[in-house]
C-alpha cells in the first residue's frame, strides 16, 4: 500500500484573491483547516503529490479536449492568473515524470487518458498548492477531469479513472499522496456568483464521507446544473478519489459557505491507514 | 463558430503573458488570426465584458480576460448584471444565469 | 443497422507525392483498387464518412496527446503538407458536427475519447480521401487512434473504441460509412524507409479479414516494433474497424508492398449488409 | 526536456503557413519561444536533417521539416543514413535504424 495520505478541498481563486473581501472569522477558520490538511499530509511525509483537478481551461481548450489528462513534465509552473490578482507568486513545481509514465501506462489499459509533457497550473492547482506545499519542495503529478467544456464525461467514468489511478499508485513503490479539488455547488464568474446550495452541498459530503458509490453516481448533469451550478460539475474530482480510497474513512474536516469566495469552502480527508 | 474563435483568443491571452504584452502593443496583430464576427470584434475593442459574457464566452475565460482589462472583482460582477438589463440573457453555453441574484 | 460502408486502406504520403517514382504498373493497380473502393462507397450512399487515422503530429503533440479524438468541427482543411511534395492540393471539408457530437456523448459513456473542434488533415487522411472523395462534398468526421508518441493505447483499447464506435453508429439515423487507415508493417522516415515485412502483412490481414479478436489483439508493442516497425503501431486503426465490424464478412482487396511508398499498400472492405 | 522543444518548434512550423513564412523571414524571433541547445540550436540552422535524425527527432516531424528545408526524398533519407556512419545510432525516441538497408 503506497496511498500514504488523501484528501479534499476547494480551489476558488477568491480563497486567495479576496481575502480581504471576506469575515475575517471565515477567512482564519478555512485557513486553520488548510494548515491543518497540510499538518496531515506532511506527516505522512509523502515523495509525491497527485493532484486531481478541474482545471479551467490554462491548458485544454475545445481544440483538443480530453476527458483525462495526467502531467508527464519534469516541472510544472502556475499560476497563469496575474499574481496580484489571484494573491499567489508566480513559481515553479518539481515533477514526478517517471512515476507519471508508470502511473499513464497503468491507466491506459482501461482509462484512455491523454499526457501532457507541459502543463501550467491555473488556480486550481495553485490555490491549493499555495496552501499544502508551500515550499514548492513537493513532487507534483497534476491529473485533470474535464469539468469544464461539454460534453463532460459521465460520472462512472469518473469513478472508473479513480478506481485505475488508486490501483496504479498501490502498485507503485513511491509514498504516494493524493488530493482532489473541485466544487461543489456554485456559480463562479456568473452574475450569480457567491450563490451557495449549502443543502445539495451538506447532502453530496455526506455521500462523499460515507464512500456511497451508488448515490454519489446517481447525480444527472441536468439535475446538478440546475440545484448545483455549472460549478458544480465538478464533484467529477472528488468521486474520483472517493473510488481510489474505497473502504477508507473519510471525513469533512470542515465547510462553510463563503459568498466571496464564490463556494462552499471544504476540507475533508481519507484515513488511509 | 465564431464564439469558438473569440474563446480561442482569450485562452491564449489568458495563459500567456507574453502574447498579453503583444497584444497590448498591437492589438491588431493578434486579432487578426482569430475569425470574429463584427459585434465580437466590437466587444473585445469596447472591452465590454458584459457583453461578452451574453455572448456566451465561458466565465472561466471570461474571468481572466475581464482582469486583464482591469476590472475590479464587483465590478466584472456588476458588469455582467448590467448587461442581463440591456441584451437580455446569455446566447449560448452554460454560462447561462438562473437569477443574476448571488451574493456580492 | 446505419453502417453502410466499411473499409481501410494506406496512407502513405509517397502514394500521391512519390507517384512517379514507382513502378507504373504498381500505380496503376493500386489506384485501380483505391478506385474501386470509391465505387463500393460511392454505391452505399452514406450521408458522412467516419475516417479512423492514425495523425502524425499535425494536430496532436506531447503537451496533450489523446489516446482517441473525435473531430466536432463545421468543417476540416488539410492536407498540413506542401501540396506540391504530398501531390494533393489544399482545401477543406465539410464536417457533420452534429453526428459528431452524439456519436462523442455515446462514446463517453466507455471510452474516454477527447474531442477537437479544429483539425487539420495530414497525409493520414488526405491521401485516403484523394481517391475516396475526390469531390470533397461528402462530410466527414475524423477519429483518433495515437499510434505515434508513447506511451499508447493498448491493443484492447483499441478494440473497446471500435466497439463503442461501431454501437454508436449504429444507433444513429444517418447512412455511416467508415474507412480505417494505418500501417501495416513499415519503417517511414527512418534509414529503412522502403523496408515491408511482407509475410508478417499478409498473416496479419489474414487475422483482419477473418475478424479474429484473440489473434488480432495477440501482438505486443515490443513484437510489433521489431518486425513491423514502428509504422506497425498503426494497427490499431485496423483493430478498431475489425471490432465495429463484428460478425460482418470482410476481404482484402489489394495487398502489394511498393517500397518508393515506404509501405504495403492495402485496400479492404467489408460487407456491412 | 531539449528534444520536446526541438520537436515541438517542427510541430509548429509544419502545420502553420504563416509560422513557416515568418521563420524564414526572422528566423530568430520564433526560434526564441522554443528551449533549444548549443547542438540542437545548430543542427536547426545547419537544416543538418541527418543530426536531427540522430538527435531523436521523431520521424514524422521531421520529415516534413526536410521538406521545407528543400530536402528531395532521397536525400532526406540518405542525409539520414549518412547521419548514422558519422553519428552512430538514434540516441532517444522509437526511431532508431534498424539496419539502414531499406529499399530507396
Ligand atoms: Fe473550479
Ligand atoms: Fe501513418
Amino acid at each position: 500500500m503506497s496511498l500514504v495520505f488523501a484528501g479534499v478541498c476547494s480551489h476558488g481563486p477568491g480563497i486567495t484573491g479576496r481575502k480581504d473581501m471576506a469575515d475575517p472569522q471565515h477567512v482564519a477558520a478555512l485557513y486553520a483547516a488548510f494548515a491543518q490538511m497540510r499538518h496531515k499530509l506532511e506527516a505522512a511525509q509523502p515523495d509525491v503529490l497527485v493532484v486531481i483537478a478541474a482545471e479551467h481551461f490554462a491548458n485544454f481548450f475545445m481544440n483538443n479536449m480530453p476527458a483525462y489528462c495526467l502531467g508527464l513534465a519534469d516541472e510544472y509552473s502556475g499560476p497563469i492568473e496575474d499574481p496580484e490578482w489571484l494573491g499567489i507568486a508566480r513559481t515553479t513545481f518539481p515533477g514526478a515524470p517517471g512515476l507519471s509514465k508508470r502511473l499513464i501506462q497503468s491507466l491506459l489499459e482501461d482509462v484512455d487518458v491523454a499526457y501532457a509533457e507541459e502543463w501550467k497550473f491555473d488556480h486550481g492547482i495553485s490555490v491549493p498548492l499555495h496552501f499544502l506545499t508551500p515550499a514548492c519542495d513537493l513532487p507534483i503529478i497534476p491529473a485533470n477531469i474535464n469539468c469544464q467544456g461539454p460534453p463532460l464525461t459521465p460520472l462512472h467514468r469518473a469513478w472508473a479513472f479513480g478506481e485505475s489511478l488508486g490501483r496504479a499508485c498501490t502498485a507503485a513503490p513511491e509514498r504516494i499522496a493524493i488530493i482532489a479539488t473541485g466544487g461543489i455547488s456554485h456559480w463562479p464568474a456568473t452574475p450569480d456568483s457567491g450563490k451557495i446550495n449549502e443543502a445539495w452541498d451538506r447532502e453530496f459530503l455526506t455521500r462523499w464521507a460515507a464512500n456511497d458509490k451508488a448515490k454519489l453516481l446517481s447525480y444527472t448533469d441536468a439535475e446538478t446544473y440546475a440545484e448545483a451550478g455549472q460549478g458544480g460539475f465538478e464533484i467529477r474530482t472528488f468521486i474520483a478519489l472517493a473510488c481510489a480510497t474505497q473502504g477508507m474513512p473519510a471525513a469533512v474536516d470542515y465547510y462553510q459557505p463563503i459568498p466571496i469566495f464564490a463556494v462552499g469552502c471544504t476540507v475533508g480527508t481519507v484515513d488511509v491507514r | 463558430m465564431s464564439l469558438y474563435g473569440l474563446q480561442k483568443l482569450m485562452y491564449e491571452l489568458n495563459r500567456d503573458e507574453a502574447l498579453q504584452s503583444q497584444y497590448r502593443a498591437d492589438r491588431d496583430s493578434i486579432l487578426s488570426n482569430f475569425k470574429l464576427d463584427a459585434e465580437e470584434r466590437q466587444a473585445i475593442d469596447d472591452e465590454d465584458i458584459g457583453l461578452l459574457y451574453i455572448l456566451g464566452v465561458n466565465g472561466q475565460i471570461l474571468m481572466h480576460f475581464a482582469a486583464m482589462c482591469g476590472y475590479a472583482w464587483p465590478d466584472y460582477i456588476q458588469a455582467m448584471r448590467d448587461a442581463l438589463q440591456v441584451h437580455g440573457n446569455v446566447r449560448a453555453g452554460i454560462y447561462a444565469t438562473t437569477d443574476g441574484q448571488g451574493a456580492i
